[in-house]
């Protein structure tokens, strides 16, 4: 019997550790197909509601454009690209940085591996853990008082100021695709510059991530007349 | 065996945690190493043919019962039901025993996902500690503990295979780069060494 | 050794108390010619020229350190406790003795870090202690103990070196400000950046 087509084998997103886990794992195993990438889930995972993480400005940005990547890398699978074109310097580079995240984090799920094993291979022996008595244990040494000043200083300075402005007008992809949806159900088909006109690149993103979300569940079906040109989102109707 | 070994081996039964070797020569008095050949002569005391072994582990030395044996060991002490670590603490103890001190969010950044949860109940079980804030001020750094280096039979912190071992060999991380950089704009026999 | 033997090695070792031989033999599931024969093959082993020997005593039996290792012993008990007070123990330590008394929730808001389990083993080794909640309800307060105070060489609760800057704003900090000010560990005029 044939093995079933991984392409029809829904993700068990349980069983990553995170968008890198997964893009990492998905780009390795190369018989997995990228467009499969279910990136709503992915983003929820690591920026939306159930991410309890109190996030500093300064990850949550940074994971926001390497997202930010993954999305545009599945549209570019998805619309497809000419092969003689020169790709936008700018999406290259993000590109870049995201392969490099993904190399530089590929050696820890590796280990946590053989940490792992190695928790397997010294699960036998036992310690004693008789405590020890007798006389009282002399006087703990003494400590200076300048250590409480140092220690108490530390949460009275501010810390240096993070930048908060792709916080300030966060938009989420429930939202998106929300907004996506009414549009559509307006006109048959929606412009994807028009959708985001004026918006900033974290919301354009956000936006981007909502329509690959609506092409995955077959809502919808994009169409690009030139690469790096307007996206015409067209809406399915039964 | 000599009077030394005799002292180390009488050590080593009463301390509840592993003796380091510092500790050890302050003890007995002597210098590390002759407390080193000791530790050996003990260690072929209780050689496999024993129900005890002499290990080094967590930052000292310890007796402790042979792994063959664990199974009779649980019938005098019941062992407390097994605390399976996720694979995402895992993951996380992996990040902080090759990075150590790391702050939380420097966790979060590298794996891509929420760490808050995670280090809280790595630190709430005894396996991660805080190992204070960097002196310019900044969110609080983690260290592994101890009790991490017991569990996972290590001589210390740092008793880690090189991380080297665990990247990705230069053509897979050539094909990581190569599907996610130029993925749509080469042909696959495209790029590469052409220079 | 006989694998009964190196079985009883480890149960003797690990056990606080003497065991019985009914308990060794239902432990083994041997009966008790065996066990009491393998019994005399660890007490050979563990001779005079050994550190340890198995003993016959209070209705059961037990291994312990030889009678002339007491004074090595006695100089592992008298070792000063590996009492160091972490990080994040010196941090929790400072708010409390700053702001005392002062709620487990209201330390982990100024500390960004959860500080049960720092709180709980501070009580446990004498340095805080619970001072009451709030007439008006709420959540246990903590102050810091005598102890304490003679640890870090301090003549009294509220003896402390004062702080001189004060960075923080929001209606949360003013409230920690005003209080560092009206205990007298922060000038009135320190920090605030309405000037």
């Amino acid at each position: 019997m044939a093995a079933p087509d991984a392409l029809q084998q829904p993700m068990e997103l349980d069983l990553f550790e995170g968008p890198f886990d997964l893009l990492l794992t998905l780009v390795l195993r190369e018989e997995v197909d990228l467009l499969e990438l279910p990136l709503l889930e992915v983003v929820r995972g690591a920026l939306g509601e159930q991410a309890r993480e109190r996030w500093d400005a300064e990850t949550a940005g940074e994971l926001i454009v390497l997202l930010a990547a993954m999305a545009e890398l599945k549209a570019r699978l998805l619309l497809g690209e000419p092969i003689d074109e020169e790709p936008d310097p700018d999406a290259l580079e993000a590109r870049e940085r995201l392969a490099a995240r993904l190399i530089a984090y590929a050696p820890f799920p590796r280990a946590a591996a053989w940490l792992a094993e190695r928790a397997r291979d010294s699960a036998g022996p036992r310690y004693r853990r008789v405590p020890l008595e007798g006389a009282a244990p002399p006087p703990a040494p003494r400590e200076p008082p300048e250590a409480l000043v140092a220690a108490m200083r530390a949460l009275l300075v501010a810390p240096p100021a993070p930048s908060l402005a792709h916080l300030t007008n966060r938009v989420s992809v429930p939202e998106a695709i929300g907004r996506l949806q009414a549009a559509l159900a307006r006109a048959s088909s929606v412009s994807f510059d028009a959708l985001t006109a004026g918006a900033g690149r974290l919301e354009e993103a956000v936006t981007l991530i909502a329509t690959l979300e609506l092409a995955r569940r077959g809502e919808v079906t994009l169409a690009q007349a030139e690469p790096f040109g307007d996206i015409a989102i067209v809406g399915r109707r039964p | 065996m000599t009077g030394l070994a005799r002292q180390l081996e009488a050590l080593l039964f009463l301390s509840p945690e592993p003796l380091p070797l510092v500790a050890l020569c302050e003890l007995t008095e002597e210098a590390p190493g002759a407390v080193q050949r000791a530790l050996e002569e003990l260690g072929e005391r209780h050689g496999p043919d024993s129900g005890l072994e002499v290990v080094e582990v967590a930052g000292g030395f310890a007796l402790r019962t042979r792994a063959d044996l664990a199974e009779i060991c649980d019938r005098l002490r019941e062992r407390p039901p097994e605390d399976r670590i996720t694979p995402a603490g895992l993951e996380t103890l992996a990040v902080v025993a090759y990075l150590e001190p790391i702050s939380r969010p420097q966790i979060s950044r590298l794996r891509g996902v929420a760490a808050d949860s995670t280090v809280a109940s790595l630190v709430e079980r005894g396996l991660l500690e805080e190992a204070g804030r960097p002196a310019e001020g900044g969110a609080m750094r983690y260290r592994t503990t101890p009790l991490f280096q017991e569990r996972f039979d290590l001589r210390g912190p740092g008793d880690l295979p090189p991380l080297e071992r665990f990247e990705l060999s230069g053509p897979e991380a050539e094909r990581v780069r190569r599907r996610l950089v130029e993925a749509g704009h080469l042909p696959a026999d495209a790029g590469g060494d052409d220079g």
